[in-house]
């Protein structure tokens, strides 16, 4: 779960000026950098926590989020990696199934916070779409794997999604139909963070 | 972009440190972070204590002080504060009498404000919050996140801060910050944008003839853009929205022409000479009227309007002693 | 040019009668012109009255009221007055107790302020004047018309105000206002241009990595042209030229980090913090400090800095109670 | 008289954003704007002067550029006509010697109120020549026409001289050496001013 985490934080730092830009177009031109700022705390934690539980790892990870991200993104996610780490409290591995109650901890986090729904145009239209196909993958039997590229592919097409619809939720949606035609932020942050996951489990 | 700065990443840090040393007898950093509270803690009062991103400056260190905010929390430019930082600020000025949040209405400022608060509960502090939502430009405020906080924020300071001084309950604090935030509204224009300094060039790009009417506080496009007209013109514009919200006829309003940080202050003084005019002849009667920079958005230049309808009660908290660096009365 | 203004001939005019309109209850505009008295003659004291160009709001129009001046003149932008537009002034405030105007060095403003004098002497006023130049920019001020009268002036109208207001003789409130000019310094740079409405475009061009050293407050550039470094570096340039001209160590000083226009609070907070630490370690103490727009290229971006070295009698003007739009105390 | 100030008038006009483009170079750009005020104000109250004597027009001419123009140009063309004018005082005809005269006059009063000299690029750079050129042409006998060309060809040179000279005086001279390479625009109103005399008288 460290390295995966190091290689989220690795990827979002990459990604920092176009996730930036991107909130630039429709809202206040802050997630990327206040999120590789949130990651690059988590990073310095993360050594001194080798050898704990999955679900510590989590939890640590969402706090550092809470208090070092700010704004939207920071509540968001940091509630997100807490409940997900609340999930997976004293394991050691992570099987599909763990990966599916995470995610949906992790997403009822996020829904509890921000009170939004998908179709909102936020980080939620990646990441539902993303839970729906992971669970359906891992029920129908697949391995972690093959699920988890379906799931990562549907949030791909979310964050597509985003750019057709009107953003009704955080900034983004004061300039009203002028948001329409950009990507969100948000959403591409969390597919960023699924792909990764793939790539490193 | 083009900036006196140090480091981007001390721009926070540095603004705050400068901002306490201008009021050195009136203001305190906190150690933990960017977070102003009075020099001289004030016991026996309900604490007020707001604050949001950065880049609003003088708001809100710039309102910590008698008859004003307890304290105020400075998060990065254009983000909401962190609950941790928001906590120490609650917990630095909290008395028997409780703690009142002044809260924009910002997805990120709620969520963050609520978390703090949360935790100020757990050990035990009486706390309760408030979200200002003054902004009248966004059009079908049902389907989005409701009206942005903006201008307007500064008379909630001011008026509940008066009442507070007083040693009103949290109860009757809170009750007139919600009477406020019923009867002010505010809209704004910008005729260029401004540039956070991590993201290094401008929100938006505007032609010399172009504006954005409908601006926030955060560098975001507006409502919509259209051909630069008169200052006149602009301000009939955004009084005919505000108006056309609440009713202001027959009322007595206390005015902001509020420059957003980079408009010279000879605009706003034409802007306000049109606004005058316009009021006077809606049969709106003009109690005071603040011109100058109180909620910026860094150098953007542009400006908003803000009315509040006042009545007696009002009007004695909107005129009783402030003491801070940023509104003296 | 891209302004909220109207037509560019009504832009003084309007920007008065904007400024009258925020405080009805201070200030007048005489019919005659773009001339800003108190709204209530006090009689029995000394009557200040400054002027110059229109384009440094607030001065000096923002500075009528208790404890400051009693009249203030604004030329077309840039432009010093006419001489009949002093003399209208000087006769509206004009006491028994006579009239002292304040003066930036300027060609035009001397010539057209002595004019006046003249005018008003012939008409049996007591009227006498003292010229500022606390700008420590120009270099062999021996060889130009000397030095330039910049933000210091402000601190002239503050003092040389709270002297008269106590009913002071003519005598001695020029001499207070003398003792301030002899021991006031200011020094000022910009990141960018500003454009006065009437020529329509930018006094001068900037690449993004340069900046003007040693401006004036006319849209004129600096002394030199350089390249732009962190706003430490730039803070500590000003204050070395300014620290070199009259010896401050031991003193304690009156600060004023004046933004031009443009400049967000933001920045000028962040010049603040320095400035602080750099009088720290030189064993300059500071008395008090000031950070704003007080002395204005319209919508310059970039900031001067001042020091008032001051004794007990200027720290108890310094504090006395002014109640202008622009300076209360 | 009056056709002359006319003329003036209009070529001030025409030549205003030139004139405040040069003062934009080394000062504060307001020279063509004001001195183009000041003339639309002249020219107002010119026709109410039909008959009555040079002096008289050429005092209201200063009293009034005084009374519009502000800032140095202000007073000092302003205190130069009013020089002149009580210098013609009674006169309807303008000889040669009542030019000398008259600029005489004229150049003392800018002296009197700005106490430059010669070489410290201002009007005088221009005034000053023309006024040597003409006394000379004038005491040797020649027509008020041949001398006043002349003067208005060493004005000419006057405003070419001020490009290489430094500011001590004005505005300008707050910018030092940087000054040197730009045309004074006081300079150059006073040139157009003598070469519109010429082409009128
Ligand atoms: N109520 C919400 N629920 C879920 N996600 C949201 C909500 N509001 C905003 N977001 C997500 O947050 C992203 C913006 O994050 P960020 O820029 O860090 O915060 P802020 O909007 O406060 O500047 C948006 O792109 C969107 O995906
Ligand atoms: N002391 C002086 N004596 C003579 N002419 C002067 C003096 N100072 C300035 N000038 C002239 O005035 C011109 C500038 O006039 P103007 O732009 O109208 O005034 P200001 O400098 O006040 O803006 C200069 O170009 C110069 O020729
Ligand atoms: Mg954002
Ligand atoms: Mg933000
Ligand atoms: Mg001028
Ligand atoms: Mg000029």
């Amino acid at each position: 779960m460290i390295d995966i985490l190091k290689a989220i934080a690795a990827k979002i730092d990459e990604e920092k000026d176009y996730l930036t830009e991107l909130d630039n177009e429709i809202a206040d031109g802050d997630h990327g950098v206040n999120m590789a700022k949130g990651f690059d705390a988590v990073v310095a934690k993360l050594d001194a926590m080798a050898g704990k539980d999955i679900g510590s790892i989590l939890k640590t990870t969402g706090m550092t989020l809470v208090s070092t991200v700010g704004g939207s993104a920071g509540p968001l996610y940091g509630t997100a990696f807490m409940k997900a780490g609340a999930k997976l409290a004293g394991k050691n591995e992570m099987d599909g199934k763990d990966l599916v109650d995470a995610l949906e901890a992790a997403i009822g986090g996020i829904q509890m916070r921000g009170k939004a729904t998908t179709g909102e145009k936020t980080m939620l239209d990646a990441l539902c779409p993303a839970f729906d196909a992971l669970k359906e993958g891992i029920e129908a039997g697949e391995d972690l794997k093959d699920a988890l590229a379906k799931a990562v592919k549907a949030a791909e097409d979310g964050v597509e999604y985003t750019k057709t619809i009107k953003a009704t939720k955080g900034r983004a949606s004061y300039i009203g139909d002028r948001s329409i035609g950009h990507q969100d932020p948000g959403a591409t942050s969390a597919f960023y963070m699924l792909e990764t996951l793939l790539a490193n489990i | 972009m083009k900036k006196l700065i140090n480091e981007v990443v001390n721009v926070e840090e540095e603004m705050i440190l400068g901002l306490v040393k201008s009021a050195p007898d009136k203001l305190r950093k906190l150690d933990c972070g960017t977070v102003v509270v009075r020099a001289n803690k004030k016991e026996g009062k309900v604490a007020l204590v707001s604050g949001g991103g950065s880049g609003h400056e003088p708001a809100h260190g710039g309102y910590v002080g008698e008859g004003m905010l307890d304290g105020a929390v400075a998060g990065a430019v254009f983000t909401s504060p962190t609950p941790d930082q928001i906590y120490e600020a609650i917990k630095a000025v909290a008395t028997d009498k409780g703690v009142l949040c002044i809260v924009k209405n910002y997805t990120g400022d709620i969520m963050n404000f609520e978390m703090a608060i949360d935790m100020a509960k757990d050990e035990g502090i009486k706390a309760d919050y408030v979200v200002v939502n003054d902004d009248v430009a966004v059009k079908d405020s049902l389907y989005t996140t409701g009206r942005r906080g903006v201008a307007g924020t500064v008379l909630v300071h001011k008026i509940a801060g008066a009442l507070a001084e007083k040693g009103a309950s949290l109860e009757e604090v809170k009750a007139v910050a919600e009477k406020v935030i019923a009867n002010v509204r505010t809209m704004g224009m910008a005729i260029t944008a401004c540039t956070m300094p991590a993201a290094g060039k401008p929100g938006f790009e505007l032609a010399d003839n172009e504006m954005e009417i409908g601006i926030g506080i955060h560098g975001e496009p507006g409502t919509s853009r259209e051909a630069l007209k008169p200052a006149n013109a602009i301000a009939e514009e955004l009084l005919n929205k505000i108006t056309d919200d609440i009713d202001f006829v027959g009322k007595e309003v206390a005015v902001i022409v509020n420059g957003m940080g980079g408009t010279p202050l000879m605009e706003l003084y034409i802007v306000n000479n049109f606004v005058h005019d316009y009021l006077d002849k809606k049969g709106i009667k003009i109690y005071d009227t603040m011109v100058g920079n109180y909620m910026t958005s860094i150098e953007m230049a542009g400006f908003s309007i803000t009315l509040l309808r006042l009545d007696d009660e009002l009007k004695s908290l909107y005129n009783a002693k402030a003491d801070t660096p940023a509104l003296k009365r």
